[in-house]
C-alpha cells in the first residue's frame, strides 16, 4: 500500500500500464505542456498533473499533445482503438462533451454494434467534471447521467484513490469503450492504493461505505462523501443507513441497490447533476420498477435544481448536495408511514 | 501509365463491380425492397478504386455515408455487403449497419459514416497508430484515409482534423471528392472560399494535389505521388478529385438543382468507366473483349450476391441484444 | 379548420409567423436547396419539405441556406436571438445534436442565466428524431431525455399537425430557447388544423387522448399511438386506460400525470429512448416521488433496449416499443397484488 | 494619427482602466477573496481598445474566457464587473456568471465564453442579423466581432463560424488575438499552418489584415481599415493581431514555458501603454501630465469600484433558482 492522491493514482496507473503495454497512448490538450515553446516539453503535464513525467518517459508518438480540438481528439482516440490502440483521450473538463458529443454518443460508443461486432474500440475518454470551484455554468457539470444512457458506453466515476487505480485499470484494460470521471474537487483527496501491479476492480460492482438498516442511500464520485457524513450524523441518532458508491453507473450494480433497498424499504438517491432525466430519477425508477414490494415510503432524490450552475460561492453552495439536503431527505422518508 | 495488364483488369473489374452493385440496388430500391437510406456512388468509382489500389489492408480508410464504393475498392466481401443491404443476420455487419455502417476493419475499412464529416478524426487517429508502428522493411509508413465530400468539407471537424494532422504530422491523407454537390445545394455555394477545396486544405498546411476524379489514370497517379510523400514520413496531404455522382442524392430525388442537358453531359463526358474503356482500348493496353469479359464476369458476381442476399437468414429480436459490449 | 399534414403544418406556421413578424428568420442545410447551382434555389426547400417556399416569399437574408456546419448553424441562431431576431434553426436529424451540443447546452439554453437575467434568447432548434424509417444508428435517435434534463431549454413533442401548430406558434412567440421535435414516422400524418393565426398551446399542458381509471399511460410523440392502439385493444376487454400524451417534456405537466395516477394507481411509461436516464425513468420516478401513496403497482417501463437502433426491419421492429409490448406492461401492472 | 486629442485621452483611459482592472485583480485572486477561474487580461489591452473604440451599442462583440479586456472596452460597468467577479447580487450577472460569463447585451456584449471557440458561430449569428436590419443613414452596416486567441482558432466551430460568414456574406469580423500561447502550448506547435492564423482565414475567403496589437495605432487604423471594407457590405473579415499575455494562463500557473528573460523583455518592449506613452508625449500629441491625470482618475475608479465590490449584496439561496427562463 501506498498512500498518494487521487490524482496520483491517475497519473501513476497510467504510467504503470504504459510500461506494461505499448498500445497504451494517451492525448489531450496541454497533456504535454510547452510544445512549441522556449521552455520545452513537459511544462505541466496536464493541467491537473495526471499526466506528469509521461512525455520524458514515453516520447511524442505515445503521449501526443493536441490543438484544441476536442471533437478530433475523440474522433483519434476512436480512430487509434480501431486501430489496435489503447488510447486514453483526455477532456479537460467535462463541459467539453459539448464540443465532441458525436465522436463519444454516434461514433465510438457505435463501432461494434453497427459493424455487427466484427469492431474492438477500447478508447478511454478521461474527463474532469464537478462543481465546487465556483467554476460557474461552463466548467463545473456533471454529465454522468447523459453518458450512462448511451448505449455502447462503460462509464465510471471513481470516490477514492484506490479505486481510482483499480478502475483505470480495469478500464485501459477493457475491450470496449470507457468514460472515466473524475472529480475535480476529489484529486487532492488522500489515501492508500494497493501495490499489486494487477489490482483491478471489475466494472458494475458498488461499494458499501457505511450499513444500516433503516434507509439506503445511493451515490457516486463527490456525493459520497455527503451522503457518509450524513449517514455518521444520522448514526449518532441511532438510524442506520447503507451507503452505497456505485463506482460504475454502466453497467450499474443494481443488485446491491435492490437487495439493500430490499432490507430497508427507503431509499435516498443523492445525485450532483440536475434532476431531470438524470441518474437519481434512473435510481428511482429502478427501485420503482423491481423493490416496489419493499419500498415502505417515497424515493427521496436530492440533486442540483433545474437551473445552470451559478458562479458565488454562496449560490454554489445552495445550489449543490450536502449533508444537511441529505439528512433532511434520510428524515423525511423515515417519517412516511 | 506504368499499370500491369493484370493491375488494369483488377481496377476495371473493381469500378465494374461498384458500378454493377450500385445499377442494381439503384433498381431495386423502386421496389421497395431495401430498407433504409442509400446513397449510390456511380459515377465516382475512378476516385475510390485509383485511391484504393495502392493500399494493403493494413492501411485504413475511413469512409462516408456515400461509402459502397470505398468498401467494395478496399476489398469488402460483395456478398457480405449485399447481404448486409437487405439487412441478413449474414450481412458484413450481421444487418445492424446497413448501406451507411458497412465496416471490415480486418480489411481496414474503419466504416462508413451516417454523420457528414466524422470520418476525418478517426482516419487522423488511425494514422497516428500507424505512425507509433513505424516503418516497415522498405522505409514505408503505413497510411490513413478519410474520404471527404464537398459538404463534409465544410463540417468543423474535418478541419480540425486536418491541423491536428499536421501538428502531430501524422500519415494521414485526406481524400476531397467534390462531385459538385452536397444534397441539393452546389459547392460553389457551400464552399466559400475564392480558391477551391484543396487551397483550404493547403493553408492547413497540408501538401495538396488536385486531379480529374472521372480519370482512372490521373487518380491513380496522383494517388501514387501522393502517397509516396505521406508514406516517406513527409506529414499528412490531401488531394481534390473532380467528379460526378450520376443519381440523386437519395432515390426519388427529383435533381431540379442539376442544369439543362447536366445529365446527358456528365454521361456522355464523365463517364470513368467509359472513359477507361476507351483510353485502354485505344492505348491497346487492352481489348474490349477483355473488357467484355470482366463485365459478364461482373454481371454474374452481382447477379449471386443478389440471390444470395435474397435467401439469406433474416436477423431475429434476440439479435437486437448482442454486440453492444465485447464484455457484458 | 383545414386538413393537412403534420409537415404541412411546420410549414404553414413558419409561413405565417415569418408573415406576422419581420424578426422570424431560418436556416439550415438545404432549408431552400439549390443554391449554387444550375437549377437556381428551392429546389427542394428542406428535404422535409418543411420549408417549401420560404425563400421565394421572404428572400436570402430570413431564409438562410447553410453550410454542412451544424455547430455554426445553432450558434449563429443563438447570436440571431440575442440580437433580437426569432431564429428557427433546423437540423436535419436529431441525431445531429452530437455535433452541435456545445451551442445547444453550455451556450443559448444558458446565456439568460449566466448573463444574471439580462438578455433574451427567443431561438427555436427543430429537429427531426425517430425511428421507424431503418436508417439505423446514426439517423433514428430520440434524444429527448438529454435535452429535456439541461436547465434553460424547452422541449415540445407535438403528436398531431394540430399541436404542431399550436406548439410551434407558441415557440416562435417565446422569449425562451425551444427545442422542437419533429417525429420522421409522423410527417404524413393528416389531421384538422384550427384556422385561426393566433392558435397557439401553452407549453406544460399535457393532452388526454384516452380515459380510464385502471391504468394511467404516458407517451409522447409516435409513442402516443402505440398507447392508444394497446388502450383500444385493452378497452374491448373492458380495461380502461387514461393516455397521456405529455405534449411538452420541459415543462411537464406533472399534474396530468399525478391526478391520473391517484385515480389508477398503476403507471406505464412509453418511451422511445433507451432505457437509462431517459424520460421513462424521469416520469416513473416523478411517480415514485410524488405518487407514492396512490401506487398499486411497480411502475412499468416500455422502452427501447439499452443498444444502438439496428439497421434491419426485423431488428428495428424488435427494437421499438410497439402496442403489445404497451399492453403487456399494462397487464402486468394490472396482475399486480 | 487621425485621433482627436478627446480620443486618444479615451483610449488611453480605456487601457489603463483594464491595466488596473487587471493587476487589481491578479493582486486579489493571491488572497483567495476572489472565487473561481479568473484569466487576465494584461498586456493585451490595445487590441480591444483599438477595436472597441470604433463600435458603437449597436455593433456587437462576443468574448472569450479572457474577457474582461473586452467588456470593458466595449464600455460594460466597470463597478458592475467588479461585483461580478467577487460575486455580488448587485454584480452586472447578479453574481452568477462570474469571471467567464460577463456579458451586457445593451451595450452589445454577447458574453465572455468559458468554451473556447463557441463564439465566433454566435458572432455571424449576430451578423446575420446586422444584415438583415440593413444599412443606416450613411450606408453603413452594423458588424459583430468574435475575438477569438490563438488557440480557439482550432476549435472546429472557429472555422465552420468563418466559412459561414463568407458564404452568407455576413458582416462578421473575427479578431485574432495571437498572444502566443494557449495555456502552455505555443502557437507553433499548436497553428499547423505553415504561414500564419490570418493565411487561414483568408483561405476561406476571407479578407485580412495583420497588425502589431501592442501598437494601439495600428490596430486603431488598421480596424478603420477592416470596418470600412465590412460595413460597406463587403463580406467578412478577419485579422490577425501579434501581442503578449503579461501573466500566466491561470494565477498560480509557474509559466515554464516562457524563455529566457521573455518576460522582461515583453515587459520593456512590448507594453502597449507604455508604447502609446511614448508615441504619444514624443510626438506631443499629449503631455505626460494628461496621461498621469488620467492614471489617477483610474486608480480611483478602481479603488471605488472594488470598495463598492466589497460592500455589495451578497445572493441568496433564493436566487439559484431564477433567471432560467424568461417564462416559466
Ligand atoms: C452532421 C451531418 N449533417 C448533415 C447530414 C445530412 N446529409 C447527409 S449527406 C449530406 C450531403 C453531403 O454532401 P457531400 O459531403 O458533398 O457528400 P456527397 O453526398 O456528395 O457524397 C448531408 C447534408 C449528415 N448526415 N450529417
Ligand atoms: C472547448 C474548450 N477546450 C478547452 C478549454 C480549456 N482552455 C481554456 S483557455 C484555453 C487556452 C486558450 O488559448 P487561446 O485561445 O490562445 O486564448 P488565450 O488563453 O491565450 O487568451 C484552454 C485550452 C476550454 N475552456 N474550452
Ligand atoms: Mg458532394
Ligand atoms: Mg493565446
Amino acid at each position: 500500500m501506498a498512500k498518494m492522491m487521487y490524482r496520483e493514482a491517475v497519473r501513476n496507473t497510467i504510467f504503470q500500464e504504459m510500461k506494461r503495454d505499448d498500445s497504451v497512448v494517451v492525448l489531450g490538450e496541454d497533456v504535454v505542456g510547452g510544445m512549441g515553446t522556449d521552455g520545452g516539453p513537459e511544462a505541466i503535464g496536464g493541467i491537473w498533473s495526471t499526466s506528469t513525467g509521461l512525455f520524458d518517459e514515453f516520447g511524442a508518438d505515445r503521449v501526443i499533445d493536441t490543438p484544441i480540438s476536442e471533437s478530433a481528439i475523440v474522433g483519434a482516440a476512436g480512430g487509434l482503438a480501431l486501430s489496435g490502440k489503447r488510447p486514453i483521450a483526455e477532456l479537460m473538463f467535462a463541459d467539453f462533451i459539448g464540443v465532441s458529443l458525436d465522436q463519444i454518443w454516434n461514433q465510438i460508443a457505435k463501432f461494434r454494434y453497427m459493424f455487427g461486432g466484427k469492431s474492438r474500440c477500447p478508447a478511454i475518454i478521461r474527463m474532469v467534471y464537478g462543481a465546487g470551484y465556483n467554476a460557474a455554468a461552463q466548467h463545473s457539470q456533471s454529465p454522468h447521467g447523459i453518458l450512462t444512457g448511451m448505449p455502447g458506453l462503460k462509464v465510471v466515476m471513481p470516490t477514492t484513490p484506490a479505486d481510482v487505480a483499480g478502475l483505470l485499470r480495469q478500464a485501459i484494460r477493457t475491450d470496449d469503450p470507457v468514460i472515466f470521471m473524475e472529480h475535480k474537487a476529489l484529486y487532492a483527496m488522500k489515501g492508500e492504493v494497493p501495490d499489486d501491479p494487477d489490482f483491478t476492480i471489475p466494472f458494475g460492482h458498488a461499494r458499501l461505505t457505511r450499513a444500516g438498516e433503516d434507509v439506503t442511500i445511493v451515490a457516486t464520485g463527490m456525493m459520497v462523501g455527503m451522503a457518509e457524513k450524513a449517514a455518521d450524523k444520522l448514526a449518532e441518532d441511532g438510524i442506520g443507513a447503507d451507503v452505497i458508491d456505485l463506482r460504475t453507473t454502466s453497467p450499474m450494480d443494481e443488485e446491491a441497490i435492490l437487495d439493500s433497498v430490499e432490507v430497508t424499504g427507503r431509499l435516498v438517491v443523492v445525485d450532483e447533476a440536475p434532476p431531470r432525466c438524470s441518474l437519481a430519477t434512473d435510481i428511482a425508477a429502478l427501485a420503482a420498477e423491481k423493490a416496489f414490494a419493499s419500498l415502505k415510503a417515497p424515493v427521496q432524490m436530492v440533486t442540483a435544481p433545474h437551473t445552470p450552475i451559478p458562479f458565488a460561492r454562496e449560490l454554489e453552495s445552495a445550489y449543490l448536495p450536502n449533508p444537511d439536503k441529505v439528512e433532511a431527505a434520510v428524515r423525511k422518508a423515515l417519517a412516511y408511514n | 501509365m506504368q499499370l500491369s495488364r493484370e493491375d488494369l483488369l483488377q481496377a476495371y473489374r473493381r469500378m465494374k463491380t461498384i458500378r454493377d452493385f450500385e445499377e442494381l440496388l439503384h433498381d431495386e430500391i423502386q421496389t421497395g425492397e431495401i430498407a433504409g437510406f442509400t446513397h449510390l456512388y456511380c459515377g465516382q468509382e475512378a476516385v475510390a478504386v485509383g485511391v484504393c489500389e495502392h493500399l494493403t489492408d493494413d492501411d485504413k480508410i475511413v469512409s462516408t455515408h456515400r461509402g459502397h464504393g470505398h468498401c467494395l475498392a478496399k476489398g469488402c466481401d460483395v456478398t457480405g455487403m449485399m447481404k448486409e443491404i437487405w439487412g441478413s443476420r449474414e450481412g458484413l455487419c450481421k444487418g445492424k449497419g446497413g448501406s451507411m455502417h458497412i465496416a471490415d476493419t480486418d480489411k481496414g475499412m474503419l466504416g462508413a459514416n451516417g454523420i457528414v464529416g466524422a470520418g476525418a478524426p478517426i482516419a487522423v487517429g488511425a494514422a497516428m497508430a500507424a505512425k507509433l508502428d513505424g516503418k516497415d522493411a522498405d522505409g514505408k509508413l503505413r497510411v490513413a484515409i478519410a474520404f471527404s465530400g464537398d459538404g463534409a468539407c465544410n463540417q468543423g471537424t474535418t478541419f480540425e482534423a486536418m491541423n491536428m494532422a499536421v501538428v502531430t504530422n501524422a500519415p494521414a491523407i485526406i481524400v476531397f471528392e467534390n462531385n459538385h454537390y452536397s444534397e441539393h445545394t452546389g459547392y460553389k455555394y457551400a464552399v466559400g472560399t475564392k480558391q477551391d477545396i484543396a487551397s483550404r486544405a493547403e493553408a492547413f498546411g497540408m501538401k495538396v494535389w488536385r486531379a480529374d476524379g472521372t480519370d482512372f489514370t490521373a487518380v491513380y497517379e496522383t494517388m501514387r505521388e501522393v502517397l509516396e510523400h505521406v508514406r516517406a514520413g513527409n506529414g499528412p496531404a490531401a488531394v481534390e478529385f473532380d467528379t460526378e455522382r450520376f443519381y440523386g442524392h437519395f432515390e426519388g430525388d427529383p435533381q431540379r438543382y442539376r442544369g439543362e442537358g447536366e445529365m446527358d453531359r456528365i454521361r456522355a463526358e464523365r463517364d470513368c468507366i467509359k472513359n477507361f474503356r476507351k483510353t485502354v482500348t485505344e492505348a491497346k493496353l487492352l481489348e474490349g473483349s477483355d473488357l467484355d469479359k470482366v463485365d459478364e464476369e461482373v454481371a454474374k458476381t452481382i447477379a449471386d450476391a443478389v440471390a444470395a442476399a435474397r435467401a439469406a437468414d433474416r436477423p431475429t429480436a434476440e439479435d437486437v441484444l448482442t454486440d453492444v459490449y465485447i464484455d457484458y
